[in-house]
């Protein structure tokens, strides 16, 4: 874990309050290890918002990474203030990463709201790796979407009042999706009502899944305690510790869906 | 400070027959068993670690969600989460071994007799460890969930019986959730404790306008951070103005004016706690800004600032 | 809300046989006596106007200086500077005849009688007020300067008494510097209150690390302001669970977001505090955006929020 | 009083951390009644700081006022790095005015520190009314003036190490010049030691003197009474209520020497 001033490379609106920002943050880019990864934000220098602000990692090559954030409340309202120019305190690369996508499967990325940051960054590395793909991207309107519609590459939107791409939520284009292919994987990320239905679906269905999942974080990096979801299977053990809990930003964010349960 | 010489301050200061390198620690429950700060903090530096509590038996703690941000603070609800006191003799007693800052282990209960066995397992292995710290914020199952720290005699009773036991620092840390601390410190003080750390967190609740739902599982949690700096003030001071202990203050701390004041106010030492989440390294830099502060404003060491406030009435 | 037509929400709120306008009040010594709002004020538009606090005999206050920022709040010892009972009653209850919003007079003493005397004076005269608000967070010096607002039996007293002079609104102001608030609580109802409010400022103390002295004349001051929300909500929300009188609840206030957490946490009405100093319109433009916030999220009256909290646990 | 959201002209460094900004506040410029008063500003949205700031007029005029600053803390570090085009809450005019300057006496114009602000504005008053005076500013040192030092123009300047102007304090050019004028009358602004000692003097050489104070504010218009000062001939009587103490944000912040104490 590396605590490192970057540079903002730049930081413009790519959404109806959906937000790209780019920094040069060369050493945690360098430690990074997969999507899934996030950073702990220190966004303001006083002490008014006392925690920092955990955010995916969207991208990290040459020395930069890059976050996909939406305004929220104060402080990703501060953030979307920031000017290119300005340094940051970063905090990173911190958490696990999505893994075995490469391993002969057919993962099927599913990405909802802002949720879409890792799952935009494990597409590229499936790219990388030439492993073929499908990316569902779920959203609430179709101002809230950067990306195109685009069945024939793979690449498909959903929208709940269905002004873009498929009408409902990423359950439908992923029955079919489940159809069409074989040997599935599903990665998701994004808020939890959306992870809960993969994660049914996916648990009904005997379909492997991984689940990118968030929560309030003290820290980032193991010391506050805060930041649990409790196991599905656990041993109730007299020496009971970290079986029923796990820390998120430890253990996490990327489960397998059988492994985690939505209290 | 002299051109070209380096003057270090005199940081030392002690409690009991205990000399600690600065006043400088970090708060249990802040900074885990010690063991897991990054490496990119030198733990050695500080001048205490105290653990988060240490149970009986494991404890699992509370449901999400734990946390939440407040103005200038946040609350938490961990419910001690932790290894148990067994687990912790075996696992991280020896790893102490290697460290050379002081370990000061803090001991929670739901009951005397809990305490005690803590207590005695700890003093029946041979360790490094500096002494105890026994939070006593912990709703006591004996007394209907009452918490010690609120009642003079459960805090007397509970000093004394830990005091037979060990002949290391006995530190009994104070709640703010009560009408009237310095009773409950001289309560400790009268029984033997060596200190009295002060201040644990405050009662608080957040509630999502939006949801309508509380933000914290267990309703009410601790509130920590700057936003109780002031009550933290005041009750070391309180306490330092009554008490012929020393006292470990804290509540809010994050930069070496903080430290000062809680000084100034009566701390013969301080603990960081909230900070570390943001900042794990905090303690060493506060450390090294202190060394300055005490040497820009030609003071010999750190021990001059305790209790050195200047009232006006 | 239907386009082209103002759905107005039903903001009323009940206490006792009181009915006022809406539940947004403002706080005793945050809004004078309710007559020095600058102009760009229409205070007929609050709930109720909370008095500073009145004593027997006026007050000079406390020497400089009584106040001081602190990380999202503030400290203040004012020393309950006032102009008296008596030329309150001649200069300021005549003035109230021309307002149309509801006044409530804070009352504070150093012992009982000093209370029961304000009061016979305030009830001898004829009066639009609605009622008082008694100040328990001063220090009693018939029983060595511990507050009122700590001790159960003397609230209980306090109270009776003043029941006995009285058929307007009665509402005891807890102090939050109690080890339990509800059984203080739970006395005031028991002697006959007709409301508790809560909370009051919260003891703090400032130091100026450079300077080394206290930046408050009297040592200790009150913290108020968004850094004690999370306090007073818990507060409010333990009294709730408890009593069956109203609560009236306040400590931070500064939107409408939190006026909706005060009142799920069990408030009936609310009174803004420090805010008013920064913006003495804030009250009005918090009972515009409650309303809103009412129609938008498809309640149907303010009442609807008091006690809604969904906890986890 | 009027609460008006202002926008900012200009924001400059005038001297070592000493700042001017210039505000369009059309409103507040057209109630100013002449150089004491002050504003009263909300330099940020967020409460982590909820009290606002006070500071004198420097100047108001054509639709806007400007202030003289010094970075202190927080909240003046905060108003440095606000930008020309951005807009700040300012309430004001608040407090009273310097008076009976103009009344045939010689005026004697002191400031010390940031204390010059409304000097600078009474200085312009006497101009424009054709009044004769003398002004004094004294600061630590040379790098924090920005006026120049023109004793043929009636301009003293004093700096604690004797970098630019007289070595010393303001007091020592304010006793030639007292010499060398009849009938002079002190108006005076700064920090509390220089106040305390243009009090004194002026008390036992028995010139009137009028002294701009500061203090601690909660509110800056009577509601908190947090701002109070201790006068100096008080009747201690039965009721007495602001006989002891007065409210500087009301009755100040300009009183005459003679009336009020410094503790
Ligand atoms: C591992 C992880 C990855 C994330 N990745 C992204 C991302 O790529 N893009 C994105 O837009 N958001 C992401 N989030 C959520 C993001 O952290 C919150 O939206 C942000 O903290 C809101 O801050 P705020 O001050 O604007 O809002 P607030 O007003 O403080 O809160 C709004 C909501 O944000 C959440 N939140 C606030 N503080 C924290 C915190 N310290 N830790 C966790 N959650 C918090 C809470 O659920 C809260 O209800 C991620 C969260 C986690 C845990
Ligand atoms: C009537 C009046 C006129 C003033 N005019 C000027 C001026 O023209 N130029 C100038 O540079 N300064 C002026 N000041 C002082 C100015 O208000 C403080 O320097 C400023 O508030 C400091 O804020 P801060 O957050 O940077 O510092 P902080 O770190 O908050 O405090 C530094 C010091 O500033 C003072 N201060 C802080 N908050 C307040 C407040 N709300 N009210 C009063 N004092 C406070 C305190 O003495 C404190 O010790 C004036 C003050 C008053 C009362
Ligand atoms: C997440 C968290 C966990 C804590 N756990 C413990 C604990 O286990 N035992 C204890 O005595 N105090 C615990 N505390 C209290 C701190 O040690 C300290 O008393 C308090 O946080 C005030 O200091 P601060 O404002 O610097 O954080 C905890 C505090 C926090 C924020
Ligand atoms: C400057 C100041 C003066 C106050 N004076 C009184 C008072 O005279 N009587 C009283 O009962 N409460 C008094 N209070 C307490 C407030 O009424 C309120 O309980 C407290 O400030 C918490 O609310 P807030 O955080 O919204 O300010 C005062 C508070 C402040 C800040
Ligand atoms: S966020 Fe602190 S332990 Fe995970
Ligand atoms: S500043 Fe509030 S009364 Fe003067």
């Amino acid at each position: 874990m590396i605590i490192e001033r970057a540079r903002i490379k730049s930081n413009c609106e790519v959404a109806h309050n959906i937000w790209e920002m780019h920094y040069e943050a060369p050493n945690i880019a360098d430690s990074y290890l997969g999507a899934g990864q996030f950073i702990n934000i220190l966004a303001l220098d006083d002490w008014s918002h006392p925690l920092r602000r955990p955010m995916s990692i969207a991208s990290a090559e040459d020395g930069c990474i890059s976050i996909i954030y939406k305004i929220f409340g104060d402080v990703t309202k501060i953030l979307a203030s920031q000017k290119e120019g300005e340094t940051v305190e970063l905090m990173g690369p911190l958490g696990n990463t999505f893994s075995n996508w490469d391993n002969g499967t057919y993962p099927v990325l599913i990405g909802g709201g802002v949720g879409l940051a890792p799952i935009l960054n494990l597409k590229k590395e499936c790219a990388a790796k030439k492993v073929d793909h499908t990316m569902i991207i779920g959203a609430k309107s179709g101002n809230e979407h950067f990306i195109e519609h685009e069945p024939e590459e793979n690449i498909y939107l959903t929208t709940d009042d269905g002004t873009i791409g498929d009408e409902g939520t990423v359950m439908e284009p992923l029955k079919r999706i489940i159809i069409e292919n074989k040997n599935t994987y599903l990665f998701a990320c994004g808020p939890e009502p959306m992870l809960h239905a993969v994660r049914e679906f996916a648990l009904k269905n005997n379909i492997p899944a991984q689940l990118s999942v968030e929560s309030y974080m003290g820290c980032g990096f193991g010391l506050c305690q805060g930041c649990v979801i409790q196991r599905h299977n656990y041993e109730i053990r007299d020496d009971s510790y970290h079986q029923k809990y796990s820390l998120i930003c430890l253990d996490g964010p990327v489960y397998e869906a059988g492994d985690i349960s939505f209290g | 400070m002299k051109r070209g010489i380096l003057v270090l301050a005199d940081l030392k200061i002690t409690i009991g027959s205990e000399v600690f390198q600065n006043p400088i620690w970090v708060a249990s429950g802040t900074f885990g068993y010690g063991t897991e700060a990054p490496e990119l903090v030198d733990v050695n530096r500080l001048g205490a670690i105290v653990t988060k509590s240490i149970t009986r038996k494991p404890r699992e703690g509370n449901p999400p969600p734990r946390i939440v941000e407040t103005p200038s603070g946040m609350i938490n609800s961990i419910g001690l989460a932790n290894i148990g006191v067994k687990k912790y003799i075996q696992d991280m007693l020896p790893i102490y071994e290697n460290l050379t800052t002081k370990i000061i282990v803090n001991i929670a209960g739901t009951d005397v007799q809990e305490y005690v066995e803590i207590m005695e397992m700890m003093e029946s292995v041979s360790s490094v460890i500096a002494g105890y710290e026994i939070n006593i914020s912990c709703p006591n199952v004996k007394k209907g969930g009452m918490e010690f720290g609120v009642d003079c005699d459960m805090t007397a009773k509970l000093t004394e019986k830990l005091r037979i036991l060990t002949e290391r620092l006995l530190i009994m840390k104070l709640s703010p959730n009560v009408s009237d601390i310095v009773s409950i410190g001289l309560s400790a003080e009268n029984a033997g404790a060596d200190a009295v750390s002060a201040i644990n967190t405050v009662v608080g609740m957040s509630i999502d306008a939006e949801s309508g739902s509380s933000n914290i599982f267990t309703t009410y949690g601790g509130l920590s951070g700057p936003a109780i700096k002031p009550v933290g003030l005041a009750m070391v001071h309180k306490l330092y103005n009554k008490l012929s202990i020393p006292i470990i203050g804290m509540g809010g701390i994050v930069n070496t004016d903080d430290v000062v004041e809680y000084m100034m106010a009566g701390s013969t030492a301080v603990q960081v706690g909230t900070a570390n989440y943001r900042d794990p390294g905090i303690g060493e830099d506060i450390i090294d800004s202190l060394d300055s502060f005490i040497n820009q404003t030609n003071r010999k060491s750190a021990t001059d600032l305790i209790g050195s406030v200047r009232t006006l009435s």
